[in-house]
């Protein structure tokens, strides 16, 4: 394969090279354990205080509210289960959407095994929740609401702004997964009343395996790894130096070129959609017109199915992702898709592009070029298709 | 994740299209799960003289469709009646367990097309008397997670 | 300061140059998410597969037995949680010792919060469990046995064997912190009868942020971190490909070299201990004479205090460190120091040097002159030291 | 971590040593908590003349005793009562949150040394009417993690 096309930034992104400069001395130099006392210790401690400062200004937050986890499913899991069992007392209701990722979802069912109780709001065709149905489904049991910023799947970005401010004003817990918005869409904590917010770097140009959870002060959550002091004892476990100084720098890169980034995607984003809407028939385009994220272009294609295309994509060297049912050897398509009301077998001919900073209009007019080619051949095989 | 056998079925499938008049039509799987598979069997003497197949699913269940039409072509009824899930997928060279069910969906949709045949033609076939090719045929292996 | 000696390997390892190269790739150019089904993905895929044979291997284990973790502590965490809570219809009782990383401790803590109860096992002034009270302790509640391989502070290595065959005659989960083990012993999980075994990438000179989790086949666990089917569903959240596949390369070489790299660190450590007990009055040397970790060496200098030692030591580019309290801000010494009976005052003048396979014949002769001119000076300088 | 002031005042420490027949001698922390602070003061006319620590303890330990020794030397008496652990702690230019109790050590083992004084002279100090130096003087900042 020569030419190879990513066009799967939203599952996960190569890190950019001032990324990696900036982590690299703290491999084999600067490796010390940030808990040390020596040198070697405290030139480690420094690093991360200087990371968790990049982070805390990129989304308006105090340093001090910045906690650096394993990755966005680890925040997830700490904010829902932290908040859940420490704030049993005041009850055990949880509000959520349909919509959410995995390590939300799952979470919540696994609380609900604990004897928790969780309202999973609905969605429009769009994806967007409705504001007087999540005030409806308010209760005094109700400790949490956990709600996506923007969707990994469809890119449909919530009134995260509006949602913060019914939490607060009913005094209950906010939490939401930013891991795709961050970098995305501008975010300050304060003005979206924010009270915890999954962050995770290697959907921003950074490395796998760090995440950050922001944590308001005051926020009354358990630990989800016990242990040693680290994290000011709220998450234990010797830090991913390298890791967390990646986070902080791409952080930091992210925010510096947020408008530039958001332009770029944009427009390459929008050339593929009018592009592809213009040589195919039978497609339609999901998620939010206007509030999504900038890069994330959703289509379903009838008559075919998702993996066909993708393998057949991938055979041109074309890197994308599907919700389909096949690709995962369950029965159905994702939950998202069933979520905004696509019927199953349209649902199933799903196909998710997103573009990152590495995009170029070639690559995209090749997409362009390729994909109805590829659409045609699989509908030609399809016993759905007629025409 | 595929072996080079699955993608070279996947990406040059051998006997796609239909069959005016076929002797027997089978069809399986559906659309909602994601999967369907359609059979086309001409037959003059007890042999399968032609075979065509139209597919909607996953790359594993038209490199299946596709190898099965190559397996039982030129084949006798009874011959084709022994075609195996198992004989698909040692002929792909393997399958990732979750894929598996696929093979199970070609099998089926041989022996629905000889079923039809069989009816048609006021034939019994007593080796589809157990043949319920309606029964959820998906077996879940591990699910991938897209992120 | 010009010259460094780095002598805290217990606490961290520099990565070792071929780690470093072996994960290069994986950060810009092999960056799929190994979930994705196209060629990016499945390229961090099979890197991922290798890091689990390797893994395997080093311990004795199936590939598929292997589970990645975002450190040692979660792994500590989620093997304790996990069977704990996926267990508790057949008991809630567990055993443990009291000296105990605080990953384990502090779970265990936890744990008694929440309905379980655990026992604490005593050890002897070097630090070894007693088999008879392993077993008197054990009752038709016990569901788990966690017990560290090797202490990461005096180095004493328990009978994992015996424990293991006593935990498997009696049918009870046997969990092993390997944390510092690993890399410095031999270890074959069948032949140890363990369960379940804890492991951390940054003290085998492979990146920190990355541990993992032995599972036996078939024993019941929950998951700590839900969401995403990664690790055969058990472990959520996208995978640290480089830290995977450096961890992968570390556990290789630690395997391949355990003999050559045990003299190593056993002869430099058996000098360092001469030189000092020779040089310096009134010292103790803690932990097992023979049973010990190869690379570690334990002192406790009456009259002083530990973090005034350290200082001491760093300002001579020395890096070690220290169980003492007042490098804590807390009263106690380490509850491990505690735990053998060292008298307070004299816990507090403790210091643990720990070798490694970059430590050199030189620095620690360097060491051996200096350190009892440090011991010296602040002795004139204590209260307590009259001569 | 620490300030180049309190490195300073570590390494090079003011004043070491014990004073023989000292007219005041004051002594605080034990060495169960890893910390003792001896103080001895020599005072003329009601000034300090001379003072001498020896101290068990941490870095910061040494340091504070230290730089109090300088700050009360040549002081008068009602001066050296004046000394607060925060003098101490701006002095050295800060302390780590975790420290600070290193600082109130020191006030208090010069405090100890005067009211010792104050009881062989049969003086009242009434600066020193509520001093108990042996309340626990630790204030327990963040912990740090010895990995
Ligand atoms: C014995 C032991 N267990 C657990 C841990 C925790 O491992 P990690 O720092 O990778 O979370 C450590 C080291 O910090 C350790 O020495
Ligand atoms: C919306 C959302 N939440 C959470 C996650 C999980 O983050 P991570 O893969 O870092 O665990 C992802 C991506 O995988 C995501 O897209
Ligand atoms: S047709 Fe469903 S997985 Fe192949
Ligand atoms: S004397 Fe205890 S911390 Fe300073």
């Amino acid at each position: 394969m020569n030419k190879r096309i990513y066009l799967d930034y939203s599952a996960t992104t190569p890190m950019k090279q001032e990324v990696l400069e900036e982590m690299l001395p703290y491999f084999t130099e600067r490796f010390g354990n940030p808990s040390s006392i020596h040198s070697f210790g405290r030139e480690a401690k420094q690093a991360i205080d200087q990371a968790r400062s990049r982070l805390a200004k990129a989304i308006g937050a105090k340093q001090d509210e910045i906690y650096f986890t394993g990755g966005g499913s680890e925040a997830d899991n700490w904010a829902i289960k932290g908040v859940a069992y420490a704030n049993r007392d005041k009850g055990n209701h949880i509000i959520t959407t349909k919509i959410e990722h995995h390590a939300v979802l799952h979470t919540c069912e696994y609380l609900e095994k604990d004897g928790f109780e969780v309202t999973y709001l609905d969605v429009d065709e769009y994806g967007m929740i409705s504001l007087e149905q999540l005030r409806n489904a308010i209760t005094d049991r109700t400790i949490l609401i956990t709600l996506m910023f923007a969707n990994n799947e469809i890119g449909t970005i919530q009134p995260i702004g509006e949602i913060g401010a019914i939490a607060r004003e009913k005094g209950i817990y906010f939490h939401t997964d930013a891991v795709q918005a961050l970098g995305n869409v501008k975010i300050d904590v304060n003005a979206l009343n924010i009270d915890l917010m999954s962050m995770s770097a290697h959907k921003i140009y950074g490395p796998k395996g760090v995440g950050g959870l922001y944590i308001r002060k005051g926020v009354k959550i358990h630990s989800l790894i016990h242990g040693g002091a680290q994290e000011r004892r709220r998450r234990a476990g010797t830090e991913n130096l390298p890791g967390i100084v990646g986070f902080g720098k791409a952080a930091e890169l992210a925010i510096e070129n947020l408008d530039g980034h958001i332009r770029h995607v944009k427009d390459l984003r929008d050339r593929l959609i009018k592009g592809i809407m213009d040589k195919v028939d039978y497609v339609r385009f999901n998620g939010h017109p206007e509030n999504r994220l900038p890069g994330n272009a959703h289509f379903a294609f009838e008559f075919i199915e998702g993996e066909s295309l993708l393998l057949s994509l991938d055979m041109l060297g074309i890197a994308g992702s599907s919700g389909s049912a096949c690709t995962s050897g369950s029965l159905d398509p994702s939950h998202v898709l069933m979520a905004i009301g696509l019927p199953h077998e349209i649902a199933h001919g799903s196909l998710r592009l997103t573009i990152g900073d590495f995009t170029t209009a070639e690559e995209i007019d090749y997409v362009i070029n390729e994909l109805p080619k590829i659409v045609d051949r699989l509908r030609q095989m399809s016993p759905l298709y007629e025409k | 994740m595929y072996s080079e056998k699955v993608m070279d079925h996947f990406m040059n499938p051998r006997n796609v299209g239909e069959i005016e008049n076929a002797d027997g039509i089978g069809e399986v799987g559906n659309a909602k799960c994601g999967d369907i598979m359609k059979m086309y069997l001409k037959i003059e003497n007890d042999v399968i003289v032609d075979v065509k197949f139209k597919t909607f699913g996953c790359g594993s269940a038209i490199a299946t469709s596709s190898i099965a039409t190559e397996m039982i072509k030129g084949k006798t009824i009874q011959e084709a009646l022994k075609l195996t899930n198992q004989a698909v997928v040692e002929a792909l060279d393997g399958l990732p367990p979750q894929k598996i069910h696929c093979s199970v969906l070609a099998e089926q949709a041989v022996k629905s097309a000889l079923l039809d045949y069989a009816k048609k033609h006021h034939i019994t076939l007593d080796e589809l008397n157990d043949f319920h090719p309606d029964e959820d045929h998906h077996e879940h292996g591990e699910e991938y997670e897209e992120a």
